[in-house]
């Protein structure tokens, strides 16, 4: 039974960016693996086992299933994260990198992806696709 | 639920769904085709048939789970009815003692 | 008037709607109801304990924006930074616009969604001009 | 006060601002005797002789400075919190300073007092003392599959389950009725209950209340039959508490039951239910599959 992979999108809500990821990790998640992979939530990793149904099972399913983190800027929020309170991270993809290598989509906003945001989050996906399938390659 | 759900194989509270007769039945009278229902039903129950008088049905009956009746409360023209739950309860416990 | 400003931490919540209004309502104040008012920070950021943010922070009034009983704004903020000005709930301004029921799907956010973060949003905005006019330290 | 508690101090010494931590976990038991007084210090060396206590009881963190010793003691564990003491923070709120000598002047010894008083206070206040109906349900033994980066629980005795994931608890010729962690689970948060009047006579399997999420409203389909002798009022403001704590804090109404030995056959127990529910979730899964 091939292993779920953890999504863990950074999310940041003050750049375009975090917009992006968040986007690409629901397209992922809901269209193109969704028996494969499954959405965690950075900021719960840090809460941790608040309430019962609090971040620690972020941490443990983190700790047992690959993750890729999806970063939005410069900054690696959620790899540290990841890192910080599971292990390893088996993937990760730069937003802003793709952003550069696809100058010809310009997203409108970080409260409204329009066209062509939307077209680079479904590039985004597929790239994280593509990291699931040679993870499960490399079981 | 969908094909690989198979009602000859279900049962509920070892009856065999097929043999209990809970579904929901549509009053077409009181009826607004809001579908409402069905877009709260889970399960498939109900079904859209484009071009016809009555454009929703009931077509997999036996997918309802037993004792739900949450779509009858979706239904604001209260065009939805289930069976007396007494009754279902008193069938499901005769069936039981005959197989025990 | 202080010069500060009030800055809005919503939760990066991504599998709920809840998450998605925290962040409208967020980007209304700032760009609109509060514009020179107030700002909002990446919670991923804060959870990976970035100086830069924590200070500026400190000296500015904080206000959680959280999606569900978790609250991880509130409880990485507390944990970060050590201090939380106000908190909101979007679970709460659903509560009270029962009529309003958010729609399930986030991107995009759908109408009711977005009604419920402006009606959210007024009350962060009216709260933060409150804690600006240090109406709250004087009592 | 029904539900244990007890306070844990940070240890600082070298700050005054640690030694009103201490003063206060220390004035804190004078004035609430049943309050245990946990030692930083051995909790930190050797924490057997605390396992039990900490299991049962809520805890009272008083942190001194930024450090945070005392949340660093607690965090690893699952405790659960009842409050987060921060003495820099209630300092700027009493707009009391302590000074910085070791030896507490009078404004250390004041501020501790408030602190202390106003812990005191909201242990009053919450729902320790309140006399809502605060069901003593204690800790129980349960079965538990991890789904995702979900845990279901179902506890293993006591409890019994109908098809339509509730559960009854009898206890005597009364009985709690709920709504299970799977079914929690499948409806997601939890914002409005719609409780049940007291006093209305009910059958097995009638509906008895609804509850509503974003996703969808369901009646909880009760397992058993008779009077509803009492609601969770606390509910109406806390619906997350059936999300959190589906079978304790979460419980829905009470019940005087009626025929409970002829409503309990059509029952399962907590293992016949988990086997139930892994069945449910097994065969949901490969719906999904044969979905994609």
């Amino acid at each position: 039974m091939k292993k779920k992979v953890g999504i863990i999108a950074c999310s940041g809500e003050k750049l375009l960016g975090g917009t992006l990821s968040r986007a690409a990790a629901r397209i992922v998640v809901k269209k193109l693996k969704p028996h494969d992979t499954i959405v965690l939530c950075q900021p719960l990793f840090a809460a941790g086992g608040l309430e019962r149904h609090g971040g620690q099972q972020e941490r443990d399913f983190a700790k047992e299933h690959p993750t890729i983190t999806i970063e939005g800027c410069e900054e690696l929020c959620s790899k540290i994260a990841v890192e910080r309170y599971s292990g390893p991270v088996a993937a990760t993809i730069r937003v802003d990198e793709i952003m550069k290598a696809h100058p010809e989509l310009k997203p409108k906003s970080r409260e409204d992806l329009g066209k062509d945001g939307l077209k680079l989050a479904e590039i985004i996906a597929e790239e994280i696709a593509k990291k699931v399938d040679e993870l499960h390659k490399q079981r | 639920m969908s094909e690989s759900y198979d009602p000859e194989k279900e049962t509920f509270m070892g009856v065999p769904r097929k043999k209990i007769p809970w579904w929901p039945t549509i009053d077409y009278v009181k009826c607004n085709f809001c579908m409402e229902c069905d877009k709260f039903c889970p399960h498939d129950v109900y079904a859209h048939i484009e071009g016809e008088e009555k454009k929703l049905i009931v077509k997999n009956q036996y997918n309802c789970v037993v004792f739900c009746r949450t779509c009858a409360k979706t239904c604001a023209p209260d065009a939805l009815s289930f069976p007396n739950k007494r009754e279902i309860t008193k069938l499901i416990k005769k069936f039981r003692s005959e197989n025990k | 008037m202080s010069k500060k400003k009030g800055y809005i931490i919503p939760c990066s919540g991504i599998g709920k709607v809840f998450g998605s209004i925290g962040r409208e309502t967020a980007y209304i104040v700032v760009n609109e109801l509060a514009k020179d008012k107030a700002d909002l920070e990446c919670l991923p950021l804060i959870v990976k304990g970035k100086k830069e943010v924590i200070e500026a922070l400190k000296e500015n009034k904080i206000i959680s924006i959280d999606g569900c009983p978790l609250k991880c704004s509130y409880n990485n903020i507390m944990e970060k930074v050590g201090r939380v000005d106000a908190q909101f709930m979007t679970t709460d301004i659903v509560k009270e616009n029962r009529d309003l029921k958010p729609e399930p799907y986030i991107i995009p956010i759908g109408e009711n969604t977005k009604e419920l973060s402006k009606k959210l949003a007024e009350k962060v905005a009216e709260k933060i001009n409150e804690l600006l006019e240090n109406k709250v330290e004087v009592e | 006060m029904d539900k244990k508690l007890c306070v844990l101090p940070c240890n600082g010494i070298d700050k005054s601002l640690g030694v009103v931590a201490r003063t206060v976990a220390l004035k804190l038991i004078e004035l609430e005797p049943e309050m245990n007084l946990i030692c930083p210090v051995l909790l930190n060396t050797n924490d057997e002789r605390y396992e039990t206590i900490l299991k049962e009881s809520n805890i009272v963190i008083i942190d001194g400075c930024m450090t945070r010793c005392a949340t660093k003691l607690v965090d690893e564990r699952n405790q659960k919190i009842f409050k987060r003491i921060f003495i820099p923070a209630m300092s700027k709120q009493f707009k009391i300073k302590p000074g910085t000598n070791l030896e507490l002047n009078e404004n250390g010894q004041k501020l501790a007092e408030k602190i202390s008083i106003e812990i005191i206070k909201e242990l009053k206040a919450s729902e320790y003392d309140e006399i809502s109906i605060e069901k003593k349900l204690e800790e129980f033994d349960f079965y538990e599959i991890t789904v995702d980066k979900y845990y279901f629980q179902v506890p293993k005795n006591s409890y019994f389950f109908n098809e339509n994931d509730c559960w009854v608890k009898p206890n005597g010729n009364t009985a709690l009725i709920g709504i299970s962690d799977y079914l929690q689970n499948r409806v997601s948060d939890i914002m409005f209950v719609e409780l049940p009047k007291v006093g209305t006579e009910i059958e097995q399997f009638d509906d008895v209340g609804s509850f509503d999420s974003v996703k969808t409203v369901l009646d909880l389909i009760s397992p058993c039959s008779g009077r509803i002798i009492s609601v969770n009022k606390d509910l109406k403001e806390h619906p997350e508490w059936m999300n959190q704590d589906p079978y304790r804090k979460g419980w829905f109404a009470e019940l005087e039951l009626k025929n409970f030995d002829e409503d309990w056959e059509l029952l399962m127990d907590g293992s016949g239910y988990f086997k139930y529910m892994k069945e449910t979730i097994t065969k949901e899964k490969e719906e999904m599959d044969f979905k994609n």
